[in-house]
């Protein structure tokens, strides 16, 4: 589905990947965290070639990866998701600490704390599955989405995460189609088309390309 | 009017026949509630594992229980190979119907083989204290049923500690639910699911070995057992280890109490009647089991 | 196809077509049979033959199966011609294959259809190649045991019987004897052929306490049946059981409690008709091992058309032949392993059965008087 | 009766309405009894924060739960315990949150099997005639994914699933739709078509509810705007009042 | 085929493929009428009706397995009930056999509902259980109610021609399993095409989904469910009758549910002939594994492989598989119309949709593993 593609993260630096549907954008991150293995080309954490990891290798490199969609753990609590969130983690203390920080970032993690997961409403479950991946602190964030399906307070509190990690130095990678939202926050954007970079370059600068807005940025919907 | 001692007879011998139904009926659970398989081998591979401590015991007269030294591992790995080889090649959006198909297949094969390696002949370990029984408050027990119930209570138990309370329970269901996510939290999922199906398996070899210890063995027997073991996991709530155990015992303790007064065959149709009720009256099962409308 | 013969196969020899179970769950007793009607088939040939030609057997496996044996006998009789069929094992087998037999004019002699049903068809091929039916295998028993003074004769027994037209054959035949001469029936279980568990039944037997039991049983249902009323410590007076106790496994499989238990049997070994000599000889020689009553029925089934084929001086489908072997075999007596049998016009044989009982390590024979190895032990010693 | 006059007559009946709808799970009230009222022949639109019970309402009102209390009325007419096909057959059509195709079923057949024959002989009548597939194709042309008749619905985009999941929705000719987030995950150009779409087929005189986080696309779209919180509606009005209320402004825009 | 006929590209190539198709159907047809006389013995005849009992039931089970999805394991059941029924409504109430058959139908019809109604509430693996249960109550029941079954003496069910000769008997039932074979998949083929068959093949995918769009999917699941079942039961009956010897044990078995599932499963549940193609495989493989290793139970390990191999590695059955083997042998002209088409698009709508292309040819790669 990629064809020979480039994109770089910094440290302390967020990345904004656009396009539009199915042009590969999950893909790269699925790549990038190990899910999936490309067919060639590498993938570098901090130098060091990581190509053909799993997952698991890649979160102990630091990278970690929100995924598209809804990906709770539909029968179990939200307390269970949220401190598988913390599987690798082995401190008592430290979970405690971050769990205490989740359930003050997102009120309804700690009001349906013992609630199965799946019942919640589609917003509150992609709040826990965003709560469960702070229980870590990765030096690397693979975000897909990640406010797809939240009102906008939530949105908010997300996108005012996003840049708390990378003012914390954590290099951020985020997919978004509410994509004006996301390059506004955003340092770098790139956008994919057809599994390829179409164009990449300073945030700003592609906000205020007009040809791309009207390609894959959507103008501004009319009034009636 | 069966006499007072009767029935107390009748409760024990229920209470110990339960106590078998309920580990292996905690094994269908353990795949069915967690890993959404339907597992119509589990009681094909509770035969074999009759079968291999008979024929260990025929062969080298060691007992019976030793063999689990063997057979739990071995059952383990099994169940591992079988998940990783087999199951973990099923598309996710037919698991259950297809893992049905897939491990009835399975069934077949082992009840297929058994048969031409031991023939049909009913079989029966011949123990030294096979007859042996002590008295308890005017009722007799046999020893035999007595350590039969014995290793599933442990074994029981075992699997209700780790399930609960480890962290390998959780990653397990996790696993499950989304793969995907289980990976990216650092969830080693091949091995956890892998290992999930072997501790099913694992049941399995205690159950057999528990089995082989009091009653006769065949290879076509399991058919015997899949049929309540599946009606005890419908009433406890598809996925409800606790809610599988007490439909275990309750349904164990009717048939024994119903045989009183009906046939053998007759009684045995309490477990039909109670699926057939559960379904048409309580379809998520009577303990636990919140999710059960979506098997 | 599937054919085992024994002796060479030319065009010349007389073809018997048999279904057996090889595989399923009358695969024990089928080989049994099996081995019986090729221990029959090498002795007549190595005599010359029937009739000067040899005798070649087709044995199909059924796998225990109804659908199966209807079709192996419509292979072997349609589609492969043969002169001549023996039947299979067990009645539920015996019914469907008969009919096939029947409805193509064939004679059909059976080693193992011994429930009464099986005579109540109206078949007219159709003879039972042992001593008696099932429900008459405990008639010397019966005899016996009404025969004892009043303070001697067992007041209640309890009946415990597989759901199998043979098993619950014996075991009712007894209960309508002993019934009739007035002993309380306390107990009466009918359990089916796939039980393994007999806990409850075994509860029921021993809290009735029960002078005597009878289990209407094959194998090993009455294994199992005996160590759950050991478990339960139960003694009663007298204990009688088919088939199981005959079986050569069957004291070590309980342990080698066997004192004082009972068994009908139409077959052994130390009978001394003249053929049987020869039988246990030639088979012992053959197999490595003594011969069984699953083996000696089939021997006899042999024996039987054997006869009838001598007699009739033909061995063919064609039914003028087969019409000649049959009204034969319902006209005369025939010598066999099991004694003199003759039939009556239903096919059912006119002799009895032998009762045997364990004594001090090892089965004799203790009915009926004129046969007698040792004398019947009442009551029974604990086991 | 001057044309106007008819068509102002026509928007102002109500369309649904409920009355004290109230649906708790366990201990959380997700349906608070809520009452409200949407008009016919108008774009209205459900906001809410999340939790607020959008969801729950969709699911009451089209029978796929069953609520605690309360009514529901469509058209005058009471469809409160109706079973989910009946209501779906008396003209109410909705898609999913997460959108929901026939995966293993070609995108033409998707359609086909929107098609709800009422008699017996309909029902064993072949299906996929011909002026049903045309009008089959019309939609799917109207969405811009005609070409894609013959592939399988699991191999589509997520954009394009949901495009498809709405064609199937209007297949089946219901004069109401409710549209659970139909904007979630979609590309910015395909929300612009959608929109476009949902503008066109109002006026042909369909009634739409669409339940949505993208403000821009609601304040563009909707010409009444009901505000949820907490399983009741705390403020309704035309998009321009409703950006201004202060209740809304706190519980859901979060400003 | 049907998508095919609106492509006006395609026509010339659809009416050949038509009269390809019928004549392919005529010429089966003939063979299968014209076996009787051409069999060389009366044993190869009952072969033939075993095959084609094997077809109609895998045909009976493939109304509920094809179109809705459920598998049910204990089908086997009503074939059990259609010739117990069959038996004792000709032995107890002394109805003419083929009228007794019919009967018998219509009872297990009437039990299919309540039998429907608590198994199809429940989704997937309940379903099957239930199915399984079916069976296994039904033979303790037959077993223990030896008063009124026979028990495990066997019922006997009386020839329904008395006095005909055997084979001729065999070359009657083989034409009338023929036709019961024939009403069973031309009934199929109506469901198939029609809405109600549309419908249902809805609910097999998304059974919310399908309520939504107003598909009473109870109903529709309930309707198929007896259709199916008497179908079965049909099959069954005339077995008896043909048969003659009725057994507990062998008609309420799990192996002949399986069976049919098997063999619908190894034609193909979508398609007409996937099951009669299955039972042809099957019925054969069967009677191959019985004369080549008769004497050992491994026909149970030739089914156990049979079906896992089937389950992992064509779940969509033969007839899919050869289709798309044939698909690729020709001229790539499938995918091409598409692809044009999408290009045309791309030129219609301009911007947005240059991805079209790459979206249809992927397909089935599932997501997860590294
Ligand atoms: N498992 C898979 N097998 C085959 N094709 C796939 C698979 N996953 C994704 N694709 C295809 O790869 C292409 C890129 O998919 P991807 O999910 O990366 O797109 P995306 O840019 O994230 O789109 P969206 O905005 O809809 O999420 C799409 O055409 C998609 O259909
Ligand atoms: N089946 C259920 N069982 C238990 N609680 C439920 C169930 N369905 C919904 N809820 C609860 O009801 C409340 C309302 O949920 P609903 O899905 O209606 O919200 P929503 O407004 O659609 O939110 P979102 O914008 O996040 O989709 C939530 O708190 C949710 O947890
Ligand atoms: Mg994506
Ligand atoms: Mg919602």
């Amino acid at each position: 589905m990629l064809r020979g593609l480039t994109v770089q993260v910094p440290a302390g630096a967020i990345v904004c990947l656009v396009g539009p549907n199915g042009a590969g954008k999950s893909t790269v991150l699925k790549v990038a965290s190990g899910l999936l293995a490309p067919r060639s080309g590498r993938v570098l954490v901090d130098g060091a070639d990581l190509t053909g990891h799993g997952p698991q290798r890649m979160l102990a490199a630091g990278v970690a990866h929100v995924l598209q969609g809804h990906s709770v753990f539909r029968e179990m609590t939200v307390a269970e998701n949220v401190l598988l969130g913390g599987y690798t983690l082995r401190d008592k203390q430290l979970i405690a600490e971050r769990v205490e920080f989740v359930r003050d970032l997102f009120p309804v993690v700690g009001e349906r704390w013992t609630s199965l997961a799946g019942l919640l409403s589609g917003g509150q479950q992609k709040q826990v599955e965003f709560a469960r991946s702070l229980m870590v602190k990765p030096r690397v964030v693979l975000l897909d989405e990640p406010s797809m399906g939240l009102d906008p307070k939530a949105t908010g509190v997300v996108f005012e995460q996003i840049v708390r990690m990378r003012d914390a130095g954590t290099a951020v990678l985020l997919v978004e189609q509410n994509a004006r939202r996301a390059l506004e926050a955003a340092d770098t954007g790139c956008v994919l088309d057809l599994g390829r970079v179409h164009v990449s370059g300073p945030a700003r600068e592609l906000l205020a390309d007009p040809q791309l807005g009207e390609l894959y940025l959507g103008g501004r919907p009319a009034r009636r | 009017m069966p006499s007072t001692s009767l029935i107390f007879q009748s409760i024990v011998l229920g209470v110990l026949l339960g106590g078998l139904y309920a580990l292996l009926a905690a094994g269908l659970t353990l795949y069915f509630g967690v890993m959404r398989v339907v597992m119509i081998a589990h009681s094909a591979f509770l035969i074999l594992a009759a079968y291999l401590a008979w024929y260990a015991h025929r062969e080298t007269g060691i007992d019976p229980l030793l063999t689990l030294v063997a057979t739990v591992p071995l059952f383990f790995v099994a169940g591992v190979a079988m998940q990783r080889l087999l199951l973990t090649r099923l598309r996710p959006a037919t698991l259950t119907m297809m893992s049905v198909l897939l491990t009835f297949s399975v069934a077949l094969t082992i009840e297929g083989l058994l048969g031409y390696a031991f023939s049909g002949t009913q079989r029966r370990i011949r123990l030294g204290y096979s007859s042996a029984g002590f008295e308890f408050l005017g009722a007799r027990i046999a020893a035999v049923k007595l350590i039969a119930f014995g290793m599933a209570a442990l074994a029981l138990l075992g699997l209700y500690v780790l399930m609960k309370h480890s962290r390998f329970g959780q990653a397990l269901r996790a696993t499950i639910q989304q793969r995907e996510a289980a990976q990216l939290l650092g969830i080693d999922t091949d091995r956890i699911a892998g290992y999930g199906f072997g501790l099913g398996l694992a049941t399995a070899a205690v159950g057999g070995t528990a089995l082989a210890l009091d009653t006769t063995i065949y290879p076509s027997l399991h058919w015997h057992w899949i049929g309540p073991l599946m009606a005890i996991i419908v009433v406890g709530g598809l996925g409800s280890v606790p809610g599988a155990a007490i439909a275990a015992m309750t349904l164990g303790m009717l048939q024994s109490l119903l045989q009183l007064e009906l046939s053998t065959t007759w009684a045995q149709t309490v477990f039909y009647v109670a699926l057939f009720a559960t379904l048409a009256f309580r379809p998520q099962g009577f303990f636990g089991g919140r999710l059960a409308q979506r098997f | 196809a599937g054919g085992s013969g024994s002796g060479d196969s030319s065009d010349d020899s007389i073809v018997i077509g048999v279904s057996l179970p090889l595989t399923g769950d009358f695969s024990e007793p089928g080989k049994g049979v099996e081995r019986g009607y090729k221990a029959w088939a090498k002795i007549v040939n190595d005599k010359g033959g029937l009739l000067g030609r040899k005798v070649e057997l087709k044995i199909l496996d059924d796998q225990s199966n109804a659908d199966r044996v209807v079709s192996d006998y419509e292979q072997l009789i349609g589609r492969d011609e043969v002169d001549l069929v023996f039947g299979p094992f067990s009645t539920r087998l015996v019914v469907p294959s008969a009919r096939v037999a029947e409805e193509y004019g064939m004679l059909f002699v059976e080693p193992a259809g011994a429930a009464p049903e099986v005579f109540d068809q109206g078949f007219k091929n159709l003879f039972y190649a042992a001593p008696a039916v099932a429900n008459d295998h405990y008639n010397h028993l019966a005899d016996h045991i009404l025969a004892l003074p009043a303070g001697e004769r067992p007041k209640s027994v309890a009946y415990a019987a597989m759901d199998d037209p043979f098993a619950q054959g014996t075991a009712y035949g007894l209960k309508e004897k002993l019934e009739k001469g007035g002993i309380k029936t306390v107990v009466d279980e009918v359990y089916p052929p796939n039980t393994t568990d007999f806990g409850s039944i075994a509860a029921k037997i021993a809290d009735s306490k029960a002078d005597m039991v009878v289990g209407g049983s094959q194998y090993q249902d009455g294994v199992n049946l005996i160590v759950a009323l050991q478990q339960l410590d139960y003694q009663p007076k007298m204990a009688a059981f088919s088939t199981a106790p005959t079986e050569p496994e069957f004291a070590k499989a309980i342990g080698n409690k066997t004192e004082g238990i009972l068994a009908p049997t139409g077959y052994t070994q130390k009978a001394d008709y003249p053929s049987n000599k020869e039988f246990v000889e030639r088979y012992t020689k053959q197999f490595g091992k003594a011969p069984e009553e699953d083996e000696a029925n089939a021997y006899t089934t042999g024996q039987v058309v054997a006869a009838a084929v001598e007699a009739a001086d033909c061995a063919s489908q064609d039914p003028e032949c087969q019409s000649k072997l049959i009204d034969w075999l319902r006209g005369n007596e025939v010598e066999t392993v099991v004694g003199p049998l003759k039939w009556d016009d239903k096919g059912r044989p006119q002799s009895a059965h032998m009762i045997q009982q364990w004594i001090d390590g090892e089965i004799q024979i203790v009915l009926p008087e004129a046969q007698k190895e040792a004398d019947l032990v009442h009551p029974k010693p604990a086991w | 009766m001057s044309e106007a006059e008819a068509a102002a007559e026509t928007a102002a009946r109500p369309s649904l309405a409920t009355v004290g709808l109230s649906k708790a799970f366990g201990g959380v009230t997700a349906l608070d009894s809520a009452t409200v009222t949407f008009h016919h022949g108008k774009v209205n639109a459900l906001i809410g924060p999340n939790g607020s019970g959008k969801t729950t309402f969709f699911n009451c009102v089209t029978g796929m739960i069953r609520p605690d209390a309360g009514r529901t009325t469509y058209r005058g007419r009471d469809i409160t315990r109706k079973p989910p096909h009946r209501i779906a057959r008396a003209g109410i059509g909705r898609s999913f949150q997460l959108c929901r195709v026939f995966p293993r079923m070609t995108v033409l057949d998707n359609l086909l099997a929107a098609v709800q024959p009422s008699s017996l002989a309909g029902q064993l009548a072949r299906a996929g005639r011909r002026e049903e597939t045309e009008r089959a194709r019309g939609w799917l042309s109207r969405m811009g994914i005609e070409h894609l008749e013959r592939a399988e619905a699991r191999q589509l985009s997520w954009g394009q699933q949901k495009l498809l999941e709405l064609a199937g929705v209007l297949m089946s000719e219901p004069e109401l739709i409710l549209l659970d987030e139909p904007a979630g995950g979609v590309n910015p150009a395909l929300i612009n078509r959608i929109c476009d779409l949902v503008r066109e087929l109002n006026a042909e005189g369909r009634t739409f509810l669409i339940v949505e986080h993208n403000m821009d696309l609601v304040m563009s779209l909707s010409d009444h705007v009901v505000v949820f919180d907490r399983g009741r509606p705390i403020a309704e009005g035309p998009p321009s009042v409703i950006q201004s209320d202060e209740r809304v402004l706190g519980a859901y825009l979060g400003v | 085929m049907r998508k095919g006929s609106e492509l006006p590209l395609r026509a010339g190539r659809l009416r050949t493929s038509t009269l390809l198709h019928v004549g392919a159907l005529l010429a089966g047809v003939a063979v299968a009428l014209s076996f009787p006389s051409m069999a060389p013995s009366p044993y190869e005849i009952t072969v033939g009706i075993a095959i084609l009992n094997y077809a109609v039931l895998s045909t009976s089970w493939n109304f509920v397995g094809g179109f809705t999805g459920y598998i049910s394991l204990g089908h086997g059941a009503f074939a059990g009930l259609g010739a117990y029924g069959t038996g004792l409504l000709v032995t107890k109430a002394e109805l003419p056999p083929f009228a007794a058959l019919f009967v018998a139908a219509a009872l297990v019809a009437a039990l299919a509902v309540p039998v429907g109604y608590a198994a199809l509430r429940v989704r997937g693996a309940s379903f099957v259980i239930v199915s399984i249960a079916l069976v296994l109550i039904l033979l303790l029941v037959f077993q223990s109610w030896a008063s009124f079954t026979g028990g495990s003496r066997g019922l006997v069910v009386p020839r329904p021609f008395p006095g005909m000769l055997r084979s001729e008997h065999h070359r009657t039932f083989y034409f009338l399993f023929a036709a019961l074979l024939g009403v069973a998949l031309l009934t199929w083929w109506i469901i198939d095409r029609s809405r109600f068959g549309m419908g249902l093949k809805a609910i097999r995918e998304d059974e919310d989904k399908a309520q939504s769009l107003g598909t009473p999917i109870f109903a529709y699941k309930l309707v198929v469910f007896v259709v199916s079942a008497t179908f079965t039961s049909l099959a069954g009956g005339l077995y008896a009758l043909w048969f003659g010897d009725l057994d507990p044990v062998f008609q309420f078995s799990i192996l002949s549910g399986a069976y049919m599932v098997l063999m619908a499963l190894l034609g193909g549940v979508r398609h007409l002939y996937g099951p009669l193609l299955g039972a042809l495989i099957v019925g054969y493989a069967l009677e191959y594994s019985k004369v080549e290793y008769g004497d050992t139970p491994l026909h149970l390990v030739v089914a156990g492989l049979l079906l896992g191999v089937v389950v992992m590695f064509m779940p969509d059955g033969v007839i899919p598989a050869a289709t798309a083997l044939l698909a690729r042998f020709r001229t790539s002209g499938e995918t091409s119309i598409r692809e044009v088409t999408a290009a045309e698009l791309k030129e219609r709508h301009g911007q947005g949709n240059g991805t079209d292309e790459s979206e249809v040819r992927n397909s089935e790669r599932s997501g997860s593993g590294g």
